[in-house]
């Protein structure tokens, strides 16, 4: 029997494989190992010959076809009970080709729903660059992000906050009218002619602060008559001196 | 000879692939019909796309027939095609927005006085975004302007109302404090030397 | 609200600008609507175009429509001008994509298993070609990398959804018919028994 075999490239020893099985018009089900063997050998050699290079991979399944024939060879049924074990050497090669014929009849209507689809035609994007040079600017706000900024800043100011009420504390303890007072007065009675001028107090602290204490404080001493204050003119210098009994006392 | 209809439908699809003005003389050849046949066959096509009120129309340049989008909804094709960029706001934007939108009405003076820093860059900002605006005048001194959430800043969190804000417990104590320190700072020495005598 | 009809219009408008498959979410966007309204209002139109046997068609590609040219007038498109074609798939990248199509998620070894030979190469062609991608790494040992099919695939096969491939077990029937016309087609150097000695 003349049979043609077309030499060439086999998408894998698969589809050499179901090539040949259908060639000789076997069924799957009934492969002849024997005479699919030879075939499939005999091609592989055709192939080297024409310096083709063949894959491992379809050595690979000629080795696989030839342990099969080998283990057709070995009678099929010893006792009742190890059928089973014994089951058709074939099996698993003839799951193997029909997945693969499945997925080859896959391949063959994708291809023709590819050639199908090249009868159509889509049109490119007409120019839309107008539209994209002047872009949609909108706001992203979430309202837990705007929550928490919020939050954030009122913690932060918080901290500010304690931070500045215990500084000021400090300082309105450093510096009260009474100490004032008592300063001012031992200072009167340290110096000689028990005078001294306003700016004398500020010397040590020019701070709004102390100046505003030392100021209430002479006002306050002047009230009760412990101190004479006088001004020569305008914005010149205040003198402070110590009055009466006391003043002489000292 | 093809149908009228088949001839119909090949001018569409060869508009369609041709894309620039598709010439009669062209067309017609490809039927072995004459240009006048053709060009009676587009413009029948022409006004069937008209009568239909499509949202793609023929337009007839020079003996030549092109598809164009209708001008009838050149709007939504300008939305579909505009990108869109999404901006976010500074932190002392949101800040400010912050403010105005738990204390309003509220003047600038009241803002700065709780951030303890000038923000007159910041509202125009917030105003130009439309996210806030002038509510009126306060009774003050200088009758300052009153700042107040619009819509639109509403609409950006999906709220109908600006009671919909979720609750801040600690805004009054800090606004409060902030406030008599204000008063505080503000107490100024008014007594000349000279006044002294 | 706009009306069924100014929808319509502007969707057709919107894809023949668009030319790529436009998303049903980013038409949706542009009147407001939900998706699903957008979906059945494209395929109303698509059904519209279907039954008036126009030249240019509606075709949906994954929740995405596209106006195209109506296959029925091919040969007069090609008799006006040669449109550039995609190049048609080899056998081998067929086969691959085949098995990706119909067992994605899928590992190179499992594809390679089915064939009975590597396809690394294969699979580099047919991700150039946007037609699969990378879709995850499966739990299994080195954690190999899963492949699918993209909407590229659905596009240059003419798919509309993964879903609407031919069932694979009905194919045997459908093939046979196609087997004896690829038999002549590939016929490439026929060697006789005599010659194989």
């Amino acid at each position: 029997m003349v049979y043609k075999v077309k030499l060439s490239t086999f998408e894998g020893p698969f589809d050499l494989l179901v090539h040949l099985i259908e060639n000789a018009r076997m069924s799957i089900y009934d492969i002849k190992v024997s005479e699919i063997t030879d075939q499939y050998i005999q091609y592989i050699d055709q192939m080297k010959k024409q310096e083709i290079e063949v894959a491992t991979e379809f050595i690979v399944l000629a080795a696989a076809l030839i342990e099969i024939k080998s283990r057709m060879l070995l009678p099929r049924t010893i006792s009742g009970e190890e059928v089973d074990e014994l089951a058709d050497p074939r099996e698993a090669l003839v799951e193997r080709i029909l997945e693969y014929k499945k997925f080859k009849n896959a391949a063959a209507a994708m291809e023709e729903a590819e050639k199908n689809n090249m009868r159509i035609f889509e049109k490119p994007q007409e120019d839309i660059t107008c539209f994209l040079e002047k872009p949609d600017e909108y706001l992203k706000m979430d309202i837990n992000q705007f929550v928490n900024s919020f939050n954030l800043f009122l913690r932060r100011k918080q901290k500010l906050e304690d931070i500045r009420k215990t500084y000021t504390r400090l300082e309105r303890q450093k510096i009260s009218e009474e100490q004032k007072i008592r300063y001012i007065r031992a200072l009167l009675h340290n110096t000689t002619g028990g005078e001294i001028t306003f700016a004398d107090l500020l010397r040590e602290d020019e701070s709004r602060y102390n100046t505003a204490v030392t100021f209430s404080s002479i006002l306050e001493m002047a009230k009760w008559n412990h101190i004479e204050l006088s001004q020569k003119r305008n914005f010149g210098p205040i003198f402070i001196k110590a009055a009466g009994e006391e003043g002489v006392n000292a | 000879m093809s149908s009228n209809k088949v001839i119909k439908a090949a001018f569409e699809s060869m508009m369609f692939t041709w894309g620039e003005p598709l010439d009669v003389k062209l067309a017609a050849d490809v039927f072995g019909i004459t240009s006048k046949e053709a060009y009676d066959i587009f413009n029948e096509l022409k006004g069937e796309y008209d009568s239909q009120g499509r949202g793609i129309r023929i337009r007839e340049i020079n003996k030549a027939f092109q598809f164009v989008t209708s001008p009838d909804v050149y709007d939504y094709i300008e939305r579909l095609c505009t990108p869109s960029k999404q901006k976010k706001l500074s932190q002392a934007a949101l800040e400010v927005l912050a403010i105005i939108a738990y204390k309003q009405p509220v003047t600038r003076g009241e803002i700065e006085a709780v951030r303890g820093i000038k923000c007159e860059r910041v509202l125009e900002g917030l105003e130009n975004k439309n996210l806030i605006e002038e509510v009126g005048r306060s009774p003050g001194i200088g009758r300052p302007i009153l700042y107040g959430t619009t819509d639109m800043f509403l609409r950006n969190f999906g709220f109908t109302s600006i009671n919909e804000l979720p609750d801040i417990d600690d805004i009054e104590s800090v606004v409060h404090e902030q406030d008599e320190e204000g008063d505080s700072s503000q107490v100024t020495f008014n007594l000349s030397q000279g006044n002294m005598k």
